[in-house]
Order: C-alpha cells, then structure tokens, then sequence
C-alpha cells in the first residue's frame, strides 16, 4: 500500500484522480436526472423537461439551487456534529472509487486489498447517518439513524460473506486481478463471469446491497411515510445535497463490485481500431454499471417497503445461512478440484 | 525506515491513556472505550514486533484480540444495556453492591 | 516522507486518544476513538500490515465502534456524568503511577540500543495470515469462533428485558 | 510337545469359571454354577494328568519345562516374566491341587445346595484354584507372591464366606492380618533375593546358588545372606503354613463352610509354605542354619499343636490342630533335609485330611450343624458310608501300618533321625506327637460314631446320611488314603528338590524305627479305648486331678491372649489414647481449623479491598501491572 502513496508517477496519477473523480462527479449528478426521468415514466408521468432538452440541464439547476438555498441549522442540533456527518457520509462513499478499475488502466491505485478497503470505507459511510440522524436532536431523524445503523450492522456480515465465495474461487482480493480472472471464456461463447459459479453468491450479495445503500425495499432509515425522510428530515442545501450525493456513489459503488466480481468488470467482445480498443473496456464496464443501476431505479418504482421486523428476520435468518452455506459448499468444491 | 522503538513508546504512551481513562472517567461507557484504546496500543506493539522479527505471529495475535474486543464489546455493551435499564445511569461508582 | 507520515498519524493518534478521555459526552469519545483507530490503522500500514490495517477498520470502526455509537444512541444519554467523585483519590494515586510506568518503559526504550539490522521483508498479506492461521493456529481459531458463539449468547441473556 | 503347549490353560480355565460365575452367577440356576465350577476344575486336572504324564516320558535332562508367555514388568534392569514351569514338585502340587479340588467342588455342590451366596462360594472357590495353581506353577518367585497373595485373599474371602456372622468376619480378618506377617517376610526375601541374585526366577537364581565360590555353604551357627532369605522365605511360610507362632490362625478359620476347611485349610493352601520350602531347595542346602531352624520350628509346632488336639471337642477344631500338627511334620521333614518327604507327607496329608473334614462336614451336615463331640455318638449306624471313610481316614493319619500315612510320616521320622546334628532329639519329639496325633484320632472317631447317642432327638430331628455327590468324594479320597502310599514319591521327586549328601538309614535301624512309631500309634489308639470305651469316666477324674495342665490345654497355652495382651492390646491403646485423640484430634484437626481460622481472620481485613468500585479494582491491577513491569526493567 505505501508505495502507492510515496510512487515516483505522481504526475499519471493525479491525471487519473481527476479524469475519474470528474467523471464520477459528473455521472452522480446525472443519475439523480436519470432515477427521475424513470420513476416518471414507470408512472405514466413526463418528469423534467423544463430545463435544456429533455430536462437535461436538471442537475445543473438543481446544483445552483442547493448553493443558493438558506442552510438551516435547528436551534438544538449538535452544530459540530451536524455539519460533519454529510461530510462523513460524502467521503467513504467517494473513497472507494479510488480502487475501482473502470478499465485495464483507469483505476488510480490496485490495492491488494483492494475489495476490503472497499468494505472498510463503505462501512465507515454508516456514521454519516448515524451522526446525522442523533445531531439533528430530533426523534424522527433519531429513530431514523437508530434502525440505520441495525440494518447495516446486520446486512453487512452477508454482504461480507456472499463475497467469500468468489474470493475463494478467484484467489485474490485486488479488483484488476478479480477482472482479468473472468477475462477467458468457456467453450469460446460463454464468458468466463463468477454469476454462473455463484448464483447463490450473486443474489445474496444484491440483496444485501441493497440494504446497505439504504434503498427501496429496504430503505426504512429514511422511509418517507412513517419517519419523514428519517435521518436527513432536518437536513436542508448543500447538506442535503452532499447525503444525496453519498446515495448516489454508494448505489455506483456496490454496482460496480457486482459488476467487477460477477459479470466479469471491463473485459467484454474487443473489435475495431486500436484508439476503439482502448475505449471499449471502460463502455462495457459501464454499460454493465448502468444495467445495475436500471434495475435499482426500477426496483424502487415497484417494490413496496419491508417491515423493521422483517427486514431483521430475513436478514438473519435467510440471507446469513444463505451465504454461509454457500461458503461451505463452495469450499468444498475448491478444495476437491 | 522507522526504529520500532518509536512505535513501543507511542503505544506505552496509547496504553497509558487507556489506562488513565479508569482513573478520570466514570462513564462505563467510557471505561469500555479505554480498553478498546489499550487494545489497540497493544495490537500496534504486536505488529511493531512483527515487522521488526519477521513473524507473521505478531499479526496473527492482533486478528485474536480482534476477536476478543469484539465479544468484549458485545457482552460489556449487553451489560450496559441491562444495567442503563435497572440503575437509570451509567455511572460505574453506583453499582458497588458486589462487595465483601 | 515515512517518518512524516509516522509522526502526523501518531499525532493524530494520541491525541484522538487523549480526546476521549478530556471529553464529557461518550458520543464524542466515540468519535474520537474512531479516528484514533484509522490512525492506528494507517500505522498499521506503515507497518507492512495491509490486511490488518483494513480488517481493523472493518471490524473496529465497522462494526464494534458502530455498535457503541448505537448503543449510546439508544440509551440517549444525558451528556454530565452526574455526583461528586466519591473516588476522587484515586486519581492522585492513578495517574502519577501511570506517568511514571511511562517513564519507566520509555527510558528503557530510550537506552536500548538502537538495532541497526536489517528488517526482514515481512508483508502480511491475507494469504500470509491464512496460511498461519490455519497451520500453527489453528487451535486458537477454533476456540475464539467458540468465544464467539459464547459471547453471541451471553449478550444475548444480559440485554434480554427481564434480566 | 503338544502336552506342554496347553499349560496355560491349567490355571486360565478356573479363572474363566470363577469369572463367570461371580459376574453372571446371580442369573444362573445352580446346576449349572455347581457344573461350570467343577467341570473347569475338572478339566483342568485332566490336562494337568496329562501334561503330567506326558512329563514322566520325558529324560531328566529336558525338565524343568519352561514356558514363558510374555514380560509382565520390566524396570531398569529388574524383569519378570508371566511364565510356567513344571518339574516333578510342580507337577504333583497340580495334580493334588486339582484332583482334591475337583473332588471337594463335587462335594460342595451337595453341601452348599442350600445356602445363598452358591455362585458366590464357587466363584471364590475357583478362583483360589486359579491362583494356588499359578503359586505353584509359577517360573520366578514374584509371581509365585502373586499367587500367594491370591490364595490368601481367598482363604480370607472364604473364611468370612458367612460374613454376616461376626465371629466368621473376625476370623477372616485374623487369618488375613497374620498373614500380612507372613507376606512381609516373604516380600523382604525376594528384594534379598533380587539383590543378592539380580534375577527372580528359580531357574537363574539356582543355577547361580550353586556357584560355591561366590555362594559358600553357610555353616551352621552362622548367619550369611543365604541364611537371611532363608529364614525370611520361612517366615512367609510359616505364616501361610501356620507354622508356631503365626500358626493362631488356622483354628480360628473353621469358622469358612468345610469343604473350605478341607481344600484351603488342610488339603492345598496350607502347603504352600511347604511347596515353597521344597522348591527353594537350592537355596536352603547353603545355609544349613535356616534348615534347622525349620526343622525345630517344625517339630515343635506338631507336637505342640497335637497337644491342644487332645483335650478339644469342636470337630473341626481337633482337625484343625491336626492340620497344624502335621504341618510340623512336613517341615521336619524339610527341615530335616529330606524335602521329598517333606512332599511325600504333603500328598498323603492332603488325602486323609480332605478326607476327615469332609467326613466332619457330613457329619455336622447330618446332625444339622452340631459340632460338638460331646454330643454326637453312634453316628456309625446312621452314616454308614461316612464311618467307614473315616475309619480310613483315621488309620491313615494315625500311622497305622499299610495305609498312606504310614509311609509318608514314617519317611519323615526317619529323615529326622538322620538329621546330623540333633536327629536323635527332633525323632523323640516326632514320635510322642505321632502317639498324641493317634490318640485324638481316635478320640475323636470313638466319641463320634460308637457308642450311645449323647444327642437329644430334640435337638436334632433326623440324622442322615449325606447324599451322594458327598458320599462318592468320600469314598474315592478314602482309596487314595489306602493307596497313595504305595507311590515311590521320595525317590520319585529327589530328582527336583536336590536331596543333601546324607548316609541312608540302615535297613535294620529303619525297621527298629518302624517299628517305634507303629507302637506308639497303636499306644495312642490303646490310650483312646481305654479312656473312652472302657473306663469312660477316667477323662474327668484326669482332668480334675491335672487340673493345671488341663486348661492350660484347653485354653490353647492362653498364646491368643497372650498375642491379645502384648500386640493387639498396646495397638489398640496407643491407637485410642494417642494417635486418636493427640495426632487426630489435636493436630490434623487443629491444623485444618487452624486454616480455617488463619483465612477467615486475614480475610476479615482484607476483604476490604474488594470495594465494590470497579474502578479500585483496575487500580490494583495498575498497580500490579506497574510492580510486575519495574521489576523486569529494574
């Protein structure tokens, strides 16, 4: 890890830092366009298309009016704390795309531990929440952070573990090389991906993805009806504006591993001329995120909301037995062949 | 390259301040908050020592006080729980019925 | 550049460290013994540790610390530890013997002599600790999944509601 | 070879019966514990006959036959081996041990059929056959202790067969705690023996005696190390043996069933003192001095013990006196050097005696449990078959020309008579026990079964003649009486047990001899009419006018109270007054309470420390911690 940070390609690097934090920024401000737009249509509804061509410039009006709204901060809030969590929440979410490989060279550091540093980050996002929701000094923010931080607690052991299984199978934890181990394919068709060896894995590990981004089905830290937005109910602006944003990157985040550990990252058909073939990667990487985040979107538009109870139940009752056993046989496997 | 006698006296100094939290706090909570801040000078002279003979035993041992941290904290913060729920208060200089 | 990193994060450390126990309200100790950990954790790296850096984070800042945060959440504590200190003297016997185990551990450390040999390349990758786990430890990591079981339980009885 | 190869099987198969019987024996129907029992005594006689014959064909040269069956201890350079050895001395010890106790197993079925513990009694009764022929066959003499430890654990579980009865329980603890005094002797002989000989077993530790120039012959008067284990060996002896002083035992153990009293107390366990004498042989021709000190102890003990027989009215007590007696003559004959016939009466002894306490044993069985002479008489019409056998039985121990023992006390008497140094004194004293032994004898025959009834029909309700399965023992022990000596024994066993150079006995010196101890036998047999069909009242006016030397008789020398008074009452005192009441009760005690009391008073101040504060605790912990740490940097 150390030489990263003490390389002698300083230069590569800050180029690399830049074109994807900029892109990412970029494609996060987007996404809240595009969840909108399809929400509307799956609803029969236009959504926005007042601002530029089909709403484009949406994210951009929308951005201008988060500067330039009054930030409210309520008269008994833990001010110190009320200001950090966004922060908190912003900064472990934006973290871990400095591990993703977006393709065979665009990825600012390979980590050897590259997947764990991305559970480590991602799972110190949970106090941006749970800051938030107690310094707001409200109930419903509090009761909001309260199940927050339960659900994320429990689903982050399957989440952890669904992930055991590829592990075992791929023998590393550096994302480039979980990539350029599904890069042959089978037969000369069928590509090489870790979803046909763990499907089990696959449906675990998107179920507890879900929860862990806090979304719809599984989003009651916030769920509008009962807690009013839950833990970001007092928040307003920029603030605001940055939990949105953290949201945003951590749905992107755990699309990507998806993509990355079960559908093969970048590596897909390879045609065309050569400037073509250094492009081709990072399209298929992210036609391969964007599917992912289609079906977020949709899932929020049609799923209805679990109950506390059963979330907990169905998180520890069925998805930790799941992957638990999905390890057990798994190694078994491993170890035979 | 850093002497591993840097990293013993910045963890004696962690340790010390884990130490000193029993004598200045009387939270429980935050009791358990200073054995987590020893823990963790501990663990730093395990993998200092790790480094410095080339064993990778000194890391293993840091995974096992991980462990042992993590059923501390989910037995002590049990207990807070119970105790928050019959006193009203976390104060540890009140639950001394177990004495002689 | 090393020794840079070294003495800002151990900065960091301590004082994190420190700001545990100056703070009144454990929510901000918390928080503080948070940082403090991603110090370590960073040391940690310095170290060569990797693996372990990250897995302290994910368990320590993930998980244990979460469950504190939650637990002060839950309790929603008053932020004064309330009453006179009926145990004020133990502060004055305390912290003089703490400084002066400090003084004693570090002008033994001082004297030592300062080992010039070469630190063998040792980086504790997963497989490295895998490997040594499950050969030479084996035992140990079978009883702490014990531990464990035992713990879940335990905790389990003790925060039932009618103890 | 093949006769050989199943010599383990001699000892194993009792084992196997007393095994199952004593773990399944509570479940089983009688006849068959009484057949298992029996059947394997049985056939391990058989084998025994047959391995004893297949030994006869054999040369002198290829005995003993060794077979070792595995190491039972190994220690440094100290090993002992589980093995077998049969010679001639062994030979015959198994055949009597089997043949009598497979005789007395058939008897006991018919004598025991009635009681409770039946499968308990076989279950003791084989295994002391399992154990009394591992003492005999044994190869090294450690696991001949073994055997004799065996034995007498199941002399004591057999004397104490009724142990709900307290003079049966004392009586096998007597037995057992004499015993113990045997054993130490014994056991301190064979460390003598280890240390002297490096090895344990008899083939080793003879051929190297025999090395004149590191084992001279200690002459006598002197006391070497031969000597040492010599006596030490007899003191184990006399002491299973019932040999003056350990002999207070044996009289007491009449308290087992009979047929105990015949097979262990007459018959085969008795004599291990005497097998063991013998098959030391090697050992006590080098030191002379041990050998005469048997020969006296000997001697003395049979005319001592037949002494008290004369004036006893129990059954079974003047045969157990008898017992006593004759064993004195077996170790003068030992003792005397002549060890052949020191077995030759061992053999006809076993006979005659297991005859005459079976025959007691049918007696009281048919007069339901009376024992007293006093109240027996004209039982001859009424058992028919047990007079007769135990008129041979009498004539046989009496001495009276042509019956077994006869030969066999005749052989002894002459062998002290040519014992070199005090032969002509050990053959007086031989003789006038010979004449009290005919006496009692025949005392006690006259008093039993001639005569008029001195019992009331009252008392006893039908006197009958026992059934067969004890009447066919009787009969056939009673042929062996007439016959067995007719065996050429002495001449038989020389070969083993390693006759001294002595000069033979002249022809015309051996009649005379002869001839002296028959009269006196038939003086004994004379005395006894005299006293009690002719002139019956003369026993009392005697007794009252011998008034003295009458109690003193019955009273057995008052030796059980004189033990009582310088052994077993200082013990009891000591133990009373000082060790409980000052070891136990002041010290042990007092410690413990003081313990007690030195925590509790500690506790009570220190107990203060334990505060309640948790945070007291981590500042003794630090403190602690601090101490441990300075003292490692110190």
């Amino acid at each position: 890890m150390i030489e990263y940070v003490t390389g002698s390609e300083f230069i590569v690097l800050m180029i690399k830092i830049f074109v994807i934090f900029g892109g990412v920024m970029g494609a996060l401000a987007y996404l809240s366009w595009l969840e909108r737009k399809l929400m509307a249509r799956v609803q029969m509804r236009p959504g926005p298309t007042r601002v530029g061509p089909f709403g484009l410039l949406q994210p951009i009006a929308d951005g201008l009016k988060f500067l330039f709204k009054e930030d409210v901060i309520p008269t008994h809030s833990n001010r110190f704390l009320y200001i950090a969590a966004p922060i908190v929440s912003l900064v472990p979410a934006l973290l871990s795309f400095s591990v993703i490989p977006f393709g065979p060279s665009l990825q600012i550091t390979d980590l050897s531990v590259g997947l764990l540093f991305i559970f480590a980050v991602t799972s110190l996002g949970i106090y941006g929440i749970a800051l938030g929701g107690w310094a707001s000094n409200s109930k419903y923010p509090l009761m909001g952070a309260i199940r927050s931080s339960a659900q994320m607690i429990s689903y982050e052991l399957s989440l952890t573990l669904s992930v055991v299984g590829v592990l075992m199978i791929a023998n590393t934890l550096s994302l480039a090389e979980l990539v350029t181990a599904q890069q042959s394919t089978w037969l000369g068709i069928i590509p090489r991906w870790n979803i046909f060896l763990q499907p089990v894995a696959f449906v675990v590990y998107l179920v507890s993805a879900v929860a862990e981004t806090n979304r719809l089905p599984f989003d009651l830290a916030e769920s509008e009806q009962e807690l009013v937005a839950g833990w970001h109910t007092e928040y307003s602006s920029m603030k605001f504006a940055m939990f949105m944003l953290a949201e945003y990157a951590n749905v992107v985040t755990v699309s990507s591993l998806a993509t990355i550990m079960f559908f093969g990252g970048w590596t897909g058909p390879m045609f065309g001329p050569a400037l073509l073939q250094m492009a081709l990667p990072t399209v298929w990487f992210l036609l391969k995120v964007s599917i992912f985040i289609f079906f977020y979107v949709l899932m929020r538009a049609t799923v209805p909301r679990f109950r506390y109870d059963q979330l907990m139940r169905f998180g520890w009752k069925v998805l930790l037995p799941l992957s638990l056993a999905n390890i057990v046989v798994t190694s078994f496997v491993v170890a035979i062949s | 390259m850093i002497p591993i006698g840097w990293y013993l006296i910045l963890s004696a100094i962690l340790f010390l301040i884990g130490v000193l939290g029993f004598f200045i706090k009387r939270n429980i909570i935050a009791l358990l908050l200073s054995v987590e801040i020893m823990l963790n000078a501990v663990n730093l002279t395990f993998v200092a020592f790790s480094l410095q003979h080339g064993k990778i035993s000194g890391q293993i041992f840091v995974f096992f006080v991980l462990v042992v941290a993590a059923a501390e904290a989910a037995v002590g913060l049990a207990l807070v729980i119970a105790m928050f729920r019959n006193r009203e208060s976390l104060n540890v200089d009140r639950s001394n019925l177990l004495k002689w | 550049m090393i020794q840079i990193l070294f003495f800002f994060f151990a900065a960091i450390a301590v004082g994190a460290a420190l700001n545990v126990l100056v703070q009144k309200h454990v929510l901000y100790s918390a928080l503080s013994l948070i940082l403090m950990l991603t110090a370590v954790s960073v040391l940690f790296i310095l170290l060569q540790a990797d693996f372990l850096a990250v897995i302290n984070v994910i368990v320590y800042a993930g998980a244990i610390m979460v469950l504190f945060v939650f637990v002060i959440m839950l309790l929603n504590l008053p932020e004064d530890e309330d009453g006179a200190d009926r145990l004020r003297w133990l502060k004055f016997i305390g912290i003089p013997l703490g400084l002066f185990f400090l003084v004693l551990v570090v002008t033994t450390l001082w004297n030592l002599e300062a080992n010039p040999g070469t630190q063998p390349q040792l980086v504790g990758s997963p497989a490295a600790i895998g490997q040594s786990l499950f050969t030479d430890f084996v035992l140990p990591f079978e009883v702490t999944s014990l531990l464990i079981l035992i713990a879940l339980m335990g905790a389990v009885v003790f925060a039932k509601r009618d103890l | 070879m093949g006769a050989f190869d199943s010599l383990w099987l001699i000892p194993i198969l009792p084992l196997i019966g007393a095994t199952v019987n004593g773990v399944f024996g509570k479940r089983l129907p009688k006849n068959v514990i009484g057949t298992l029992a029996a059947g394997s005594v049985g056939l391990s006689f058989l084998i025994s006959l047959r391995a004893f014959v297949a030994m006869l064909a054999l040369p002198q040269t290829g005995l003993p036959i060794l077979r070792d069956y595995f190491t039972w201890i190994q220690a440094g350079t100290f090993q002992a081996q589980f093995g077998l050895m049969l010679d001639q001395l062994s030979g015959l010890m198994i055949l009597i041990v089997t043949g009598v106790g497979f005789l007395i197993h058939i008897y006991s079925i018919g004598y025991m059929s009635h009681e409770e513990g039946f499968y308990r009694y076989f279950s003791y009764l084989n295994l002391f056959v399992f154990f009394m022929l591992t003492l005999v066959l044994a190869n090294n003499y450690l696991l001949m202790f073994v055997g004799w430890e065996g034995v007498g654990l199941c002399s004591y579980l057999l004397i104490g067969f009724w142990f709900s009865k307290k003079s049966a329980a004392d009586a096998g603890k007597k037995a057992f705690v004499v015993n113990r005094v045997g054993d130490f002797g014994f056991i301190l002989a064979i460390m003598l023996i280890y240390r002297t000989f490096e090895r344990v077993d008899f083939q080793s530790v003879f051929s190297r005696v025999e090395d004149v120039s590191l084992f001279p012959v200690e002459p006598l008067g002197t006391v070497g190390v031969l000597t040492t284990i010599c006596l030490l060996l007899f003191v184990g002896a006399a002491g299973k043996s019932a040999q003056f002083p350990l002999y207070v035992w044996l009289p007491d153990a009449m308290e087992g069933p009979t047929p105990v009293s015949a097979l262990i107390h007459a018959a085969t366990m008795v004599t291990a003192g005497v097998y063991m004498v013998a098959r030391s042989a090697a050992l006590y021709n080098h030191a002379p001095g041990a050998l005469f000190v048997v020969a006296v102890v000997g001697v003395f003990t049979a005319i001592y013990a037949a002494s008290i027989g004369l004036v006893q009215t129990d059954i079974k007590k003047v045969l157990a006196y008898s017992t006593v007696s004759q064993l004195g003559y077996m170790f003068l004959g030992c003792g005397a050097g002549v060890y052949a016939a020191g077995v030759f009466h061992l053999m006809t002894h076993a006979f005659f005696k297991a005859l005459l306490f079976l025959g007691a044993g049918s007696v009281i069985h048919g007069m339901g449990g009376i024992q007293d002479i006093r109240q027996m008489g004209g039982l001859r019409r009424h058992m028919p078959w047990t007079y007769r056998t135990f008129l041979v039985g009498t004539l046989a121990i009496a001495g009276i020309p042509g019956l077994a023992g006869f030969f066999s006390k005749d052989a002894v008497l002459e062998a002290a008579w040519s014992h070199a140094a005090y032969g002509k004194l050990l053959w007086a004293v031989g003789v006038i026990a010979a004449g009290f032994t005919s006496f009692y004898m025949f005392r006690l025959l006259i008093l039993t079964f001639y005569g008029a009834p001195r019992y009331s029909e009252h008392d006893v309700h039908h006197v009958h003649e026992s059934p067969s399965s004890m009447v066919v023992p009787l009969i056939i022990l009673a042929i062996f009486s007439i016959v067995a000596g007719y065996i050429d024994i002495p001449h038989f066993l020389t070969p083993a047990s390693l006759e001294t150079e002595r000069e033979a006995v002249s022809s015309s010196t051996g009649i005379l001899l002869t001839a002296a101890s028959t009269t006196v036998a038939l003086l004994g047999f004379a005395l006894a009419y005299l006293f009690y069909v002719a002139r019956p009242g003369l026993p009392d006016r005697l007794a009252a006018r011998a008034h003295a030397m009458y109690s003193i008789l019955v009273n057995k020398y008052y030796v059980d109270e004189l033990y009582d008074a310088i052994i077993v009452w200082p013990i009891v005192q000591t133990s009373r007054e000082l060790l409980w009441k000052v070891v136990d009760t002041l010290m042990i005690d007092g410690a413990v309470n003081a313990v007690g009391r030195l925590v509790r008073g500690s506790a009570s101040g220190l107990k203060h420390m334990q505060s309640g504060y948790v945070r007291t605790y981590a500042g003794w912990i630090l403190f602690g911690g601090v101490l441990v740490v300075a003292w490692f940097l110190r």
